[in-house]
């Protein structure tokens, strides 16, 4: 199918990880995960109730016990799914959100670890989304260890990794290798793009799939209901998606 | 106003540890200047559990020995200039950290307890780089269960931004209950307010509910728009223009001098 | 209503760890004859961190296994008979604790903390008779320096009463914020409330800052003057006069059999 | 002087030990200590402020977080003075709030410890008040500690017991001996009435003086301001030192 834009995929994309979650949680500057946890809950609507709290936002926000809250409701087990960038990641899944070269010095500066030494831990799903597909931030090792993709036996981790969703492709983690496999491959992506582009190995399927795109009314819901509802948080990304759609349809 | 914000500054001392609030929580942008006209240096910054302008400012007025975070940031606007320069530099002590650990330290303080254990942080270069954290085996466990200790953060100053208090010295805070627990951990608090109300915030239940009692209360200030450029949780939002405005200019040292010329003048 | 009440007492199975408010935080006494009625015993309750009249009529109803408390009594009315005579009788566990404890075990679980260390307690009884509990060297000191650790105390159920509740399932608790920390802590929770009202307590920062969300909220039933004979802090005062009529009558079985007839026929 | 109630010498006395204190607590059903507070309170009006809690009381009562605030409060050093009662109450001020017998099936069974567990580790000034003055209740060894009144060289120990005040007289307590001294006589009682109703052993001076009643200016405060501030939360108490005061002045 065409006419499906990259955004609308990668939320797509999203919603479909986050099959079956009661509560997700997205940090402050964070669109397209946004999105795709209010794709979530139109899909699941009559079945089950989706929470979805965007942090620092007062309107998408059900808590009421100060920034701790939501480390606290991960640590109780109510959190189900969280996102997190990185400056880098490497093939182990460990993220760096801290800097390049030898810390404390850092050549570059990112702004630090934020909850992801604690989140990554404590929350079963935690996607990795990053846009940018390339060696520089898909590395073979990361500089700095904010948050480790697994855990060494007797380490208390019920939560960590399940996927890396990039502007490029989509990769499954498996903690018990541990590492990536290739799942499937946007629209106007090769398997060999994606091989040049990333920093780290991988296993890759022969022939690897193309990421599913939504259908009609899965197409609908995106661009009615959930572009509304992310226009009042992001409405600055809600007008480029619209441009973006006036622009095709043009 | 001034006289009182530049009172509540002259309480800092060279070498305190200063707790201060996430962007969105109630940042006391009012006391910034006032604390950088005073002068008081080598603080020690507690960021609950970021930091952005505020403690950029700081860091480039000098007056920062060492922050304690989970992450400096001027969110929508970018990296924090001064301190990405400072952490360039090596002129700052940085003790990395991650959200929920700074608000354990803050808990254990709160309780009186030397320590709390946090989960997570095992195999991370966060807690490789803390000397000050311990890792001991969970007691309660039947087998090896490695569980990390975060000592109390006890800071002598914390400062913040709230919506309204009362002449009683009680603050409502809302919703925003990290302002307490910096309070409840903090030897001081310094709090400047949109407004101060005649009546007392805790003679009605409502009001009661997200009312930080005097007895935490060190000294209040009335700053109308005291968060700007952040906005105030449930009162007025961010000024991103103005955040970004400060990043570009701060990339150099030079521009951070003329910003805050500018805003002094202003 | 009352329907309401028995489906939620449904939900309790036999050997539940039941949370349970101090008296004057909002007890759910309209649950109590429910969850007798429901007659799901061998329950171990969780006072936090003290109880009264609900804990003896459900030991009085046999369904209580243990009692994990700093305290049950019933307040100017006296001591609480059927407790008192089931400690006598050796009918049910103790687990005395000492008020901060309880709290520490709940602020456990709300941290998803294995344990808690709490300060205190060395050198009691109270320490003496709890297997449950471990004494460490405090990591962080130079020398010997013991401290208690207290395992998350992580009750299956909560229970509690509240003054109001709105249609999306939020609660408002006010300042008992015990009653939040016993919903953090716990698997479920249930909560009799004097109102259920239609606006969303969330959407105004006055009333969201008294609130319990929804995400830790089971199930709700409206239940009017649903702490009887206890009052509802900033609502209603207590009863003595009724404590009193139920201490005398409980002092032996038959009369607290009589008492538990009569309150159900009235 | 003569014309002093029992009652109001023993809240002048509690005045008198709560000298220099920021915040005092008092439990539920302590009129006694409150009406000690309330005239320290108000005899320091122009010097100092003194914060007075009444547990469980909507009325007195400053704090918004929940019953724990108490005990954190006292963790963090900002809890200077509070009392505790006591079913049996030892020369070592061991205090047992639990029972009488072999625990856990005590033959008499009080409340329990409440948070005197806590609060005697880390309240500098803990008053031991108990108006029975008996070898039942004060007797050579607790039968259960809820709280002991001295602790072993290393334990964290900020708080204790500094005096026991009863219906006939007042002890301070020395943790370094340790042990009680008698401080002095309540008026109407004497040195062997108190050696003769006492089960432990303690110092007591050749001649112990005469518990200090309050002067003019001091019992006006009482009879005035401090009874009416009282009336509000213990009617009960306020009416009955009303009628004491009535019968006395016929």
């Amino acid at each position: 199918m065409s006419g499906v834009l990259l955004r609308e995929t990668l939320i797509f994309t999203i919603a479909r990880l986050l099959e079956g979650v009661r509560m997700v949680a997205v940090g402050a500057a964070s669109p397209v995960p946004a999105a795709g946890a209010m794709l979530r809950r139109a899909l699941d609507e009559n079945e089950r109730q989706v929470r979805l709290s965007v942090l620092g936002s007062v309107k998408h926000n059900f808590f009421t016990n100060g920034s701790a809250e939501l480390f606290d409701a991960a640590g109780q087990g109510r959190l189900d799914a969280f996102f997190l960038g990185g400056g880098q990641i490497d093939g182990q899944a460990n993220v760096n959100l801290v800097g390049v070269g030898d810390y404390p010095a850092s050549t570059v500066r990112w702004p630090g670890s934020f909850g992801s030494a604690y989140l990554y831990f404590t929350v079963p799903k935690v996607i990795l989304f990053r846009e940018e597909h390339s060696r520089r931030v898909l590395v073979d090792q990361v500089d700095f260890i904010s948050a480790p993709g697994v855990s060494p036996a007797g380490v208390y981790r019920p939560g960590g990794p399940v996927a890396l969703l990039t502007s490029k492709g989509l990769f499954r983690f498996d903690k018990e290798r541990p590492g990536f496999m290739l799942d499937s491959v946007h629209p106007g992506h090769t398997a060999a793009d994606i091989a040049e582009a990333t920093g780290f190995a991988y296993d890759c399927p022969a022939n690897p799939p193309e990421t599913p795109l939504p259908d009609a009314a899965e197409l609908t819901l995106l661009r009615g209901r959930v572009l509304d509802e992310l226009s009042e948080t992001y409405p600055a990304f809600a007008a480029d998606w619209r441009r973006d759609l006036a622009a095709f349809a043009a | 106003m001034q006289a009182d914000l530049r009172a509540m500054a002259a309480g800092i001392r060279p070498g305190m540890r200063i707790a201060l609030p996430v962007d969105y929580a109630g940042v006391s942008m009012a006391m910034t200047r006032p604390m950088i006209a005073h002068g008081a240096g080598s603080l020690d910054l507690v960021c609950v559990p970021t930091g952005g302008l505020q403690v950029d400012q700081l860091i480039g007025a000098g007056l920062v020995r060492s922050v304690e975070t989970s992450a400096v940031s001027l969110g929508e606007a970018g990296g924090a200039p001064r301190f990405n320069q400072a952490v360039k530099d090596g002129s700052i002590g940085l003790r990395d950290s991650t959200c929920p650990a700074i608000h354990a330290g803050l808990m254990a303080a709160q309780k009186g307890s030397p320590f709390v254990p946090l989960r997570g942080l095992l195999g991370t270069d966060v807690l490789r780089h803390r000397d000050d954290w311990r890792v001991i085996d969970n007691p309660f466990a039947a087998e090896g269960d490695p569980i990390v200790l975060i000592p109390a953060i006890r800071p002598d100053v914390a400062i913040f931004h709230a919506a309204m208090a009362d002449r009683f010295g009680n603050v409502w805070i809302g919703r925003r209950r990290e302002l307490a627990a910096m309070a409840y951990a903090s030897a001081r608090t310094l709090i400047t307010v949109e407004r101060i109300v005649d009546h007392d915030l805790l003679a009605d239940e409502m009001t009661a509910a997200g009312t930080l009692p005097a007895l935490y209360v060190t000294a209040i200030a009335a700053a109308p728009r005291g968060a700007w450029p952040y906005g105030l949780w449930g009162e007025y939002t961010t000024d991103t223009n103005e955040l970004i405005r400060y990043a570009k200019a701060a990339r150099t040292e030079a521009g951070f001098a003329g910003y805050m010329a500018q805003e002094a003048a202003a």
